[in-house]
């Protein structure tokens, strides 16, 4: 418990979750501060790169592990299973239609690859190590979950909402082709290739993380600010109960897999976190009459910080304890 | 120099569309069309501005289309396949072009 | 496919004004606007480029509000009372438009 | 409000030809226009996306400029002398303007 | 006086000043070189950012020094009482329009963050340490001269200028915001916190400072090459005098204040140089009748060049003469 | 051979190739993978910056070569000359109409800066040391070649193509400008100057490579899939053969002479690159009726991956091979 508290503590005090604090206060005092879209989308490449290359890298030097595929699979069946377990709490906690609820169930199976990347920094401010095809498992994580939750529509009678563009355009988006590319390129040319750009990758990685945060939290802070009416408190409720929920499948799944203390961690996190890019896309394309105001405050306004803040430390926590590390 | 009557439709849409509007627009026969960025809206789904999207997915787009009179209902009904379940608008103004060949 | 009549109304003004003006658009009760970016342009106070702007605070916007004929007076006023001791231009067109209960 | 009778002309073209386009049109007595930036567009050369564009030099913007309607003539004809070999699309609408004095 | 010479050519001859010069060069050969407006922004929340967190670690690591408060209030006397000495100045030496010189006013008694990033370089290439709180005393000295500029047009029988849209404006102002924001931040994770993000904040700076100055010296050309009609030889006199005289203010206080040479230099810093982003933009709001060529040439096409050139130099020896260091 | 092997194989396995082709692979899997427009701009400016600083400081240290003015005009002449080549074959090799060779055989005279630096990061990795005033090289080379192309055409009886606005666009665009203005920056600051901003200019300069080379990716492949339809094979045949063609001219000349090994080399990849930014948008305006497709996926989508993955080696090994090193 007082492990918990000292990391929730320094993970408060981090420069990162101080710059997405100030950007979510800028954002609720209607300053102008705002990262351009260019800026903001030219940090997100970067951060993609950097995790999937030094992911690569990490499984080339500590050679392919046979849990990987088990891992992924896992992965796959998390992101499918989730949004069945976020449907069923919405139906119970919400009055949420059923359209609405399966949009916001979507977003609970899939993943938040900033959670993912912040997850990752406080493990090696910690010292604690982590299988490196964990990006991998980040990337395959977020589609299944909105399979899914078009199938919980279409049980409701209600079918014929994926065209095969959206397929591609799902499977191919932008962040899991970087992710799984750089990841690729980090394996194949392993600790050189790192010697060769790691005062890009590596050296500051922190700091960008840093800026990237502040604009989340001008994203979130905006949301919130013109949105939170959209959220009853059963709606937040969720929020916060779901992230939580979503990380005892992924300790679950960790620990029958026998991931390393890390390892088990970071599928804490990807279960307990929430998409807020390749979902709401793929909902405004299937199910548009599906309220975003409601997803979207959710995703990013609610769980993304709540994970931020309190889940990451929580669920190291809790991950240690549980490995006995 | 020589004008002729021609049609111009504009219709603003959610980004995330713009690639089936201009699949349906082609399909329709449409011989051309402009797409211009849009920085922020108003509307019954409520307001909103580019640089303040959350999850910076939902943008939209506004998509410029000059077709002859007698084309326009044909574009409109492949228009409005598209934007039907989703929100936009669309509007159409009498115009002049010059080189109506191209059309 | 059934049209109704109604005006568009363009408003070019500087980006700083923007927010002022949707203020005021929406106490006219408009119930829509779009605002495009605007890359540079030229009038009585010399020309400009985005890019090229001194301080990168005197850029402009567009603003489009599609409106039914009988309120586009109120528009106008509202929007000139915003815009009157500043640079811009404002432009009405006749347009038709879909789904007509949007307006 | 009072308002008066004008022409609103709206030019498609390569960005690279706009400070052509702009010298000709100031050349043709025009007091003023507004350039608007092109996402991407598709005509007879092909379909575009700026984002796409390889060298992204060839980008499109579009050129709109209000005039009196007695100076329509004069000024297409200075716009048709830069688009002439280029791709491009010239369009006229009739249009109403507040403040007259200014055009 | 040789020691002003030497400084002055060294800061000549840094890449710095060499990247203002080659953007200045290249606007007015109407090159077409452009730094995007999205880079650029980026550009400007990345040196606000890092200049308000070596600010804050600074503070924690000196602790906070009891002149703080004292040094925040005497830039706020200065911000509002330097456009009553413009404006006196520009009623003599020119014949700008009541409204006009109160605009131009009003860009005086405010700062330059560009100027006083370049004096901060400047300053730790001599080796001349300076109060880390002196990012704060920026912060507050960028919207008193509005006040006071709009008070000597109200003076003229023309009053009801300011809106409370326009005073959260001017107060949460992008760069206010995030440069205090940054400060706190700074101060509260102190030399841990910059030990994280230091390879992004310290190791690049200068860099991208050159960069930065590349395009302030293209929109500065640009504005020289577009606009330098609308400046009389009086004006531009003025825009070469009044650094001088602000930095004299700023001298007095810097002494009166017992700062530290660096705090006395920048103070100097501070009060001889003029807003270009901050005031213009409320300008354009509330006096949309006064001319924009006129301040905007003036401020960063006049003041700005001359201050980052021979200004700094010479307010740093003056500092430097004077607290007998 | 073995040797080019080695390099060659070396040279695909690096994290810059492999990131083009990654860009190459997402594009043609119709991926929304994309880096804002902005963002590229800002990264081009960068490498420009860098590259030209660099050389610039290489000959400050390296004194000044008696080499250099004949090399300038080395330059100056094969980027004249190589245009008659280009068309000579294209008019051998294709059915293109007069106009569209013409305009393809532009963009051969001319240079690709991204090959010429992608090519130093390659000399580097190998320890081969080059002129640093080859940069001002790639800069002389850039425009003759369009004054050939319309010379060519205003044989065929059809002048009047040039004026002055286009003339100035052709020698004042952004990229010579930066990179000649940063050249003379790092000549005058030199050694010192470099020590300032190293950490900026020098450490992170691969990583940024591999972005940008990402986005050329995506470009060039993007190309490759609306446009390869426009390339008969006689086309793409040329696309391939007259870089090697060109590099032998630029062997020549280097030899010639008596540059070092990388110096020779880097006269080969200037002499075998096409150019994609300058030539395309002066064609555009002089020639709009050639057809951009061809001379577009000509250049980006066949030379320069031709250039980047098996040019180089190749370049650099006939490079080591004659002069002896
Ligand atoms: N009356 C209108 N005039 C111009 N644009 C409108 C209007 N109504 C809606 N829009 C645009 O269409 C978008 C969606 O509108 P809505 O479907 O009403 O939420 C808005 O964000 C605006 O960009
Ligand atoms: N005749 C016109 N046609 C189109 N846009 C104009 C016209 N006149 C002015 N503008 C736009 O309005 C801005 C301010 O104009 P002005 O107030 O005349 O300086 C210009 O920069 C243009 O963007
Ligand atoms: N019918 C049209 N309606 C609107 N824009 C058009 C149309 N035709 C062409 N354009 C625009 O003009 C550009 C060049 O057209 P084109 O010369 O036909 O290739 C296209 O990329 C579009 O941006
Ligand atoms: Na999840
Ligand atoms: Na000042
Ligand atoms: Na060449």
């Amino acid at each position: 418990m007082e492990q918990i508290l000292t990391l929730a503590a320094n993970n408060l005090l981090s420069p990162i979750i101080l710059s997405f604090a100030l950007g979510v206060a800028a954002a609720l005092a209607r300053s102008d501060l705002s990262v351009p879209e260019a800026a903001a989308k030219a940090l997100s490449i970067y951060l993609l790169f950097a995790i999937g290359f030094k992911g690569g890298v990490s499984v080339s030097a500590h050679g392919i592990d046979a849990k990987l595929g088990l891992t992924l699979l896992a992965g796959v069946i998390l992101s499918a299973a989730l949004p069945m377990v976020a449907f069923g709490l919405l139906n119970v906690m919400t009055k949420l239609s059923r359209l609405d609820a399966a949009a916001v169930a979507a977003h609970y199976g899939s993943i938040s690859i900033v959670t993912f990347v912040a997850a990752t920094s406080v493990l090696e401010s910690s010292g604690i190590a982590a299988e490196g095809y964990m990006v991998a498992v980040a990337a395959a994580m977020e589609a299944p979950a909105i399979l899914s939750a078009l199938w919980l529509i279409s049980r409701g009678g209600d079918g014929r909402r994926m065209d095969s563009d959206l397929w591609r355009e799902i499977l191919l988006n932008g962040s899991i082709v970087l992710l799984v590319g750089a990841f690729f390129i980090g394996w194949a040319t392993g600790e050189e290739g790192l010697a060769e750009i790691s005062s890009f990758v590596v050296a500051p990685f922190k700091g960008v993380l840093c800026l990237f945060l502040l604009d989340m939290g001008l994203v979130a802070g905006r949301g919130l600010r013109g949105r939170s009416g959209a959220l009853s408190p059963g709606v937040l409720a969720f929020g916060l109960l779901m992230p939580v929920v979503g990380s005892m499948f992924g300790l679950g799944a960790g620990l029958l897999l026998g991931l390393s203390t890390g390892g088990v961690a970071l599928m804490m996190v990807l279960s307990a976190s929430a998409s807020y890019i390749a979902v709401p896309a793929a909902m405004r394309v299937a199910l548009p009459e599906a309220n975003p105001s409601i997803y979207l405050t959710l995703s990013l306004g609610v769980t993304f910080p709540f994970n931020l803040t309190l889940g990451i430390p929580l669920y190291v926590a809790f991950a240690t304890a549980l490995t006995g590390a | 120099m020589q004008t002729h009557q021609a049609k111009r439709v504009e219709i603003t849409i959610e980004a995330i569309m713009q690639s089936r509007l201009s699949e349906a627009l082609i399909k329709a026969g449409v011989t051309g069309f402009t797409v211009l960025p849009v920085l922020g809206g108003s509307g019954r789904s409520g307001a909103w501005v580019r640089a303040g999207e959350i999850g910076r997915a939902s943008g939209m787009v506004q998509v410029i289309c000059i077709v002859r009179a007698e084309n326009v209902d044909k574009l409109i009904e492949a228009a409005f396949s598209v934007v039907e379940r989703h929100i936009g608008v669309v509007s159409i103004v009498d115009c002049e072009v010059l080189r109506a060949e191209r059309f």
